[in-house]
């Protein structure tokens, strides 16, 4: 049993990261209604940034804040440059994956040329200390994990909910032209997304970078478990996010302990998953109905 | 006829195998595709003296190609980006120590000319299939006298047929897979690191002497370098109850694939519920630090690692967690303060960093590497009377000297031909300490010629 | 669609191409003829991808898996059975293409950016499948490409398969270079044909315009999940030629990342989608920047081949969307207008279909 | 028996009738329109028939034929063609080939046969032919070779025309074919259809909203309001209909 309940700790650590990841896709989703294959890997480059500003001394929340707000400069300048002159992606998914598959190329290589090829140490921001609770062991971290997970869903949703730029973001997904002839700045909106989804990326980086180890191949595969998440609780749901990164992060830790044919590729349960829910319900488990069918 | 029902029996086997394992194959599975690495009795030798001679096995032997005056042109193939662009510092300590004796006029070879290294780089992204055409470039277009440090165990493989075929040396290999043990059918091969079987058998020893009663969890990389580390340590086991009255169990055991996309955290936390005493990390890379992060604080147990993440940089990967782990150490660690006075060290720190090597690179433990396996390949120079080809294979294949290089002092260089292909066959074993150092538990013993018999 | 360059040129240029083509495997070093086969094992994949994402407009990130399974299918056919060498590749197609259909099944009803992140699972799923069936696969280690046979150097009971040519005077590179060679023109000759027929204008109608197509009568989901079954087929066709021709006697799952996949699109996008020879120009492109412009880059920058394919895939996106052939095409037509007077303005002639909205 | 009959069709999108039980049926050879408001369920009928909509209830059948049992692909195969009000042309190829893929239910090979393109030149040749009949009938053979993206609406709208006839239907389907059009453009057309229509032996279903044209083309209108029949008959008596005067002709002008 208590077997059984380290993994599910475990799991459930690795969820708040994909959650983490998945926040950042989601925003992106519902202000521009794309899936960004590059996200990532822009949160990999803003961790080495935040490695960059802790490594000269400057302590470590100072740096993530640093680090968020060079990833937030990053995603609008991509955006402006990259992606908004595509137009809309829901006409043209095809130049948008491959312009966002371009990004994934050029932020992974230039990261590489930057910061060269040995791995970074970043620190665990809650240190290495464990609790034991019922003779399970749990690290500080990952407690601290959740927490931050929590913190960044409830600013999202009075983000979302409370305020004119979150109410602008929501008309501007659901249907730009309108919400443009509402008088919201639109391009605006789109850049800002942009940032934010940046911005959020960084904090999934600086909890990934203590377990993976802070090299340029940090977020490849964890972006498939954000997909995974988001796409099990719905590409445009904040909490879906949440769900479906505890969801993820449980079954690619337990399935492949308990399955043998998975045991080599944790990867796998994701992958049903996000085949599945594509496939029997598009919209997630929290996701409004919007996946089109033309 | 018989050979087609031979494959064909093999096909059927292979999908009875499949069908019965559904998916989970590996360890019930006795089939092995390199075909050959097992095969380790040396059996017909050569009559004549050398261990090679050129005349019968190569078709158009040109040993000297390559030596141009008093240059040799050398050449090593490494991932130079992609996620295992880490290793191209191995490369670079190579590339440092090329500067380091070009600066000092050469090395000074047994014909009595001293001559100057040319390298040259190749970067395959850690892809095998890229790495044939660039060894063949390095053969062909540039003609290298030999292949000198490359990275990478399937690497290796992709371009063992044809080196051996062309009879070009390929020399201190950056991997200890137990392939390379089979100097019989591919005598162009030499290892610069020792092999993995062996190392696992340090660790099985120690325990043994140490921790009689030892139930053993073990965490493997799931590939060629974590296999020999689990199939040495599985039979190293069995042997030490059978003959010395231990009773060592090894109580839990789990593959680790990097490619998979997680951490081994779930391998660990599953592997902290066996009961365990004693923690086998064997996995390579930037995991290797991390799975030691990843012990819950409740598990206690003695842990080993993997020598291919000793030194400083991986070890400051582990957040402090490095304190206490047990390794097998053949080479001495640059950023060790209790190797610190040993002439080799010294050395290496004033010529790296003459030779443009910076602090981290220095102190790191994978650069220092690469400026061993130049090293070694400097040392076979030396020691040969006449520096062609074959020469240089039939030194490095009957060594008896003293350490060389980074090897710990105390290692006895020993080669054998087909009989005993490791150059380094001897460790000691150490416990990280608090201040980024190395206690000694036990010292260097040499077990020459014994890898390959003690591979799984 | 139908081209606007001159028949003289084209003959011309045809005849100019093909003289190169076989001039080339005696004019280089054997590593590069080596190169020129696994740039055209890219071509051929690419090719593959093309019919599926640019004729049929349904992206796949993925491919580089398919183009994997056509290596392993083949490398484990000549290793495990008698099947001649170059029927291998043909059942490797004919597997790849069943795993088409497969992944096509679903493609039907996922779509746009949700297939291509279906792809890109599939993609970075496909080295822990060959970790997973290591017993047929090699695992981690790879495959080794050999064989029991006689005479192997120093008494191997196995080397690798050989490929000797028939024909007196060709170097072993040589003859699987042309080897790969007619089967690269072969693949090129067939698409070509395809997407000029019947077939190839019902890929495109589904393309742009679903509906329309299928009222016109054409059954559009048998067509999208076959053109996924051909399309990876190709792929496939690439793969084994990889496993078989390229002069590496290993097949390792390392050759078929998620990278390989995204390189894949690069040299379609780059090259020019929905055109022909495109993915070949794409596979040059790649090929020339990776093996050799990468490898001359001084010292800091060497490892900067990523970073490069990279911006190039955006730029070309934002500028030139349909590849330096469409580039090319777009420039020959507006001479041709200009001889002609009168510049043909370009409009989009298709809006969706209506829905009355109650 | 009527060609194409509808029986009591309903469409419900959510809680929204697009159609409630409408019934009407045209005869072989008749030239028969459909009018009403926007948003009657015009369009949703013409996607009832070619199958695009399923019907939540009631039967389609054409010349015995039940087309609700049938994929939309083999709608066109059967006889019965269609143009689109927004147009549906494809810009990615030609004027020639977009009217050639009209004619796909009139063609035959595969993959298979495609790739190897030899056992198909015959069959290319044909379709080419016809297509450039239809073409040339319709006044558009010296735009063949142009790429469809680029050409005037009304230039377009003949396009789908021509595109609709190569499928060598025995209904044609006309969803609107002259709006964007002017006055003398509608004139034009009007002509054209009748003319079409005798040459190629066809039985047509228009919706429209030029009133002139309808009433100068039609031989029986039906009208729908909100999804239902309001009416039927002749022009004549279509404009005398109180209930269509009130609900259709009263609302619009």
């Amino acid at each position: 049993m208590n077997d059984f309940l380290e993994v599910l700790v475990v799991g459930l650590g690795n969820g708040a990261i994909y959650a983490m990841l998945g926040l950042g896709l989601v925003v992106i989703y519902r202000s521009t209604g794309l899936l960004n294959f590059a996200q990532g890997e822009l949160a990999m480059f803003s961790t080495f940034i935040v490695w960059t500003i802790w490594n000269a001394g400057v302590p470590m929340w100072l740096a993530i804040i640093g680090g968020m707000f060079g990833g937030f400069l990053i995603g609008i300048l991509l955006h402006q440059v990259a992606v908004s002159p595509l137009g809309d992606p829901h006409e043209k998914p095809l130049a948008v994956v491959i312009v966002t598959i371009g990004l994934f190329l050029a932020l992974n290589g230039a990261a590489q040329l930057i910061w060269g090829t040995v791995d970074k140490r970043l620190p665990p921001l809650f240190g290495t200390g464990q609790v034991t609770i019922g003779g399970v062991s749990i690290q500080w971290q990952k407690i601290g994990s959740l927490l931050v997970l929590a913190a960044m869903v409830g600013l999202f949703l009075v983000l979302f909910q409370r305020t004119k730029v979150g109410l602008a973001m929501r008309a501007v997904a659901s249907n730009s032209e309108s919400a443009g002839l509402c008088g919201v700045p639109v391009p605006r909106i789109l850049m800002l997304g942009w940032g934010l989804a940046a911005a959020t990326g960084t904090v999934a980086g600086v909890f990934t970078a203590p377990q993976l180890g802070l090299g340029t191949n940090l977020m490849q595969l964890t972006l498939i478990f954000g997909f995974a998440a988001i796409t099990l609780g719905g590409f445009d749901s904040i909490l879906g996010a949440v769900v479906g990164g505890m969801v993820v992060g449980v079954l690619s830790s337990i399935v492949p302990q308990y399955v043998s044919a998975f045991e080599r590729m944790p990867l796998a349960p994701a992958f049903i998953l996000i085949l599945a829910v594509l496939l029997f319900r598009p919209q997630g488990l929290f996701g409004s109905k919007q996946v089109q069918r033309v | 006829m018989n050979l087609k029902w031979k494959r064909l029996a093999a096909l059927l086997a292979v999908m009875t195998l499949v069908a019965a394992a559904c998916g989970r194959d590996d360890s019930s599975s006795s089939s092995d595709d390199s075909g050959s690495s097992d095969t380790t009795d040396s059996g017909g030798d050569e009559a004549s003296g050398a261990f090679i001679d050129p005349s019968i096995d190569c078709a158009d032997y040109e040993g000297t190609a390559g030596i141009d005056g008093d240059t040799i042109k050398i050449g090593t193939i490494r991932p130079a980006d992609g996620p295992y662009a880490i290793y191209d510092q191995v490369t670079t300590g190579l590339d440092a120590w090329v500067t380091s004796v070009n600066s000092e006029g050469g090395i000074k070879a047994g014909d009595g000319n001293t001559y100057k290294v040319e390298l040259i780089k190749e970067n395959d992204s850690y892809d095998p299939g890229k790495t044939p055409a660039l060894a063949q470039k390095l053969v062909e277009q540039d003609g290298v006298f030999a292949i000198v440090g490359t990275i990478g165990t399937e690497n290796n493989l992709a371009i063992r047929d044809y080196l051996n075929d062309a009879c070009v040396p390929n020399i201190a290999l950056a991997t200890g897979s137990t392939n390379w043990g089979d100097a019989d059918q591919y005598p162009w091969y030499i290892s610069g690191l020792p092999s993995y079987a062996l190392e696992a058998n340090y660790w099985a020893d120690y325990i043994a002497d140490t921790k009689p009663e030892a139930k053993i969890a073990l965490l493997y990389q799931d590939d060629d370098f974590g296999t020999a580390y689990q199939k040495a340590l599985t039979k190293a086991v069995e042997r030490s109850n059978n003959d010395n009255g231990t009773t060592l169990e090894i109580v839990g055991e789990q593959g680790y694939n990097p490619l998979s996309g997680t951490t081994t955290e779930a391998a660990v936390t599953s592997l902290s519920q066996t009961g365990a005493d004693v923690f086998i990390v064997g996995i390579g890379g930037t995991p290797c630090p991390q799975t030691l992060t990843f012990i819950p604080e409740s598990w206690a147990p003695e842990t080993y690692i993997s020598v291919t993440c000793a030194g400083n940089t991986a070890m400051s990967l582990a957040g402090g967690k490095d304190v206490g782990v047990i390794q097998a150490q053949a080479t001495l660690d640059p950023a060790d303060p209790a190797d610190a006075d040993q002439e080799a060290v010294k050395e290496f720190k004033t010529k790296g960093a003459a030779a443009g090597l910076d602090e981290g690179q220095l102190d790191g433990g994978i650069t220092s590497v690469g400026w061993g396996f130049g090293s070694f390949f400097g040392m076979l120079v030396e020691n040969t009377d006449k520096v062609e080809r074959a020469d240089i294979m039939n030194t490095a294949f009957s060594l008896d000297q003293p350490a060389f290089g980074l090897v710990r002092p105390d290692i006895e260089i020993k080669t054998d031909g087909a009989a005993d292909p490791w150059a380094i066959e001897g460790f000691r074993i150490a416990q990280r300490n608090a201040d980024g150092g190395w206690d000694e538990l036990g010292p260097v013993k040499n077990r020459n010629g014994e890898s390959n018999e003690l591979a799984g | 669609m139908r081209s606007t360059t001159p028949n003289w040129l084209r003959w011309g240029g045809g005849a100019l191409i093909a003289v190169v083509l076989i001039a080339l495997p005696f004019q280089f070093e054997a590593f590069r003829v080596n190169q020129f086969i696994t740039w055209m094992c890219i071509a051929v994949a690419a090719a593959g991808l093309n019919l599926l994402t640019g004729y049929n407009g349904q992206i796949s990130v993925g491919h580089g898996a398919l183009y994997g399974l056509g290596a392993y299918a083949a490398a484990i056919l000549v290793t495990r059975t008698t099947v001649p060498m170059l029927l291998t590749i043909v059942i490797a197609a004919v597997i790849c293409f069943v795993a088409g259909v497969a992944i096509g099944l679903p493609a039907l009803r996922i779509k746009g950016l949700y297939l291509a992140l279906v792809t890109l699972a599939v993609a970075v799923l496909f080295p822990a499948l060959v970790e997973q069936f290591s017993s047929l696969t090699g695992g981690g280690r790879g495959l080794a490409l050999v064989v029991p046979q006689e005479g192997c150097p120093r008494g191997r009971p196995e080397c690798p398969v050989r490929w000797e040519s028939p024909f007196g005077g060709l170097e072993n590179d040589q003859w699987r270079y042309f080897l790969a060679l007619a089967i690269t023109v072969v693949a090129f000759v067939l698409v070509a044909n395809l997407v000029k027929s019947r077939v190839g204008r019902s890929l495109v109608a589904i393309r742009d315009n679903d509906i329309a197509a299928e009222s016109s009568g054409i059954n559009v989901s048998r067509t999208k999940i076959i053109t996924f079954g051909v399309s990876a087929a190709i792929a496939g066709v690439g793969g084994g030629m990889l496993a078989l021709l390229n002069g590496n006697p290993r097949v390792n799952p390392t050759s078929f990342t998620l990278l390989v996949s995204i390189y894949l699109l690069v040299a379609v996008v780059v090259g020019g989608a929905s055109t022909v020879i495109g993915p070949a120009i794409g596979a040059l492109v790649y090929g020339v920047f990776t093996d050799v412009i990468g490898p001359e880059l001084p010292g800091r920058f060497e490892n900067a081949t990523p970073v490069i394919l990279g911006v190039l895939l955006i730029i070309q996106m934002l500028v030139a969307p349909n590849g330096i052939v469409g580039q090319f095409k777009e420039i020959q037509a507006k001479m041709a207008s200009r001889r002609s007077g009168g510049a043909p303005e370009v409009h989009n002639g298709a809006t969706p279909v209506e829905r009355d909205t109650p | 028996m009527p060609l194409l009959d509808i029986q009591s069709v309903g469409v419900h999108f959510g809680g929204v009738s697009a159609l409630d039980g409408l019934s009407f049926s045209i005869d072989e050879g008749q030239l028969a329109a459909l009018i009403g408001p926007n948003g009657a369920g015009k369009t949703t009928l013409f996607n009832v028939v070619s199958r695009i909509y399923d019907a939540d209830e009631g039967s389609v059948t054409f010349d015995g034929e039940d087309l609700l049992a049938l994929p939309a692909y083999r709608i066109a195969e059967l006889g019965v063609g269609r143009t689109f009000q927004n147009l549906a042309l494809v810009p990615g190829l030609s004027v020639l080939e977009n009217v050639i893929v009209g004619a796909h239910s009139r063609s035959t090979g595969g993959f298979w046969t495609a790739a190897l393109r030899f056992p198909q030149l015959a069959e290319e040749r044909r379709l080419v032919a016809r297509a450039m009949e239809v073409l040339e009938r319709l006044g558009l053979a010296d735009l063949a070779q142009r790429p469809c993206a680029g050409l005037p609406f009304g230039t377009l709208k003949r396009i789908e025309f021509a595109r609709a006839l190569a499928g060598e239907p025995r209904l044609l389907m006309l969803d609107e074919p002259a709006s964007g059009l002017t006055h003398g453009e509608v004139d034009e057309l009007g002509d054209l259809i009748r003319q079409i229509r005798t040459e190629f032996d066809l039985t047509v279903l228009l919706v429209e909203h030029h009133m002139s044209m309808v009433m100068a083309l039609s031989e029986k209108i039906v009208v729908m309001d909100l999804g239902s029949k309001i009416a039927e008959g002749s022009p004549a008596e279509i404009r005398d209909n109180p209930a269509v005067i009130s609900a259709y002709l009263g609302a619009s002008t």
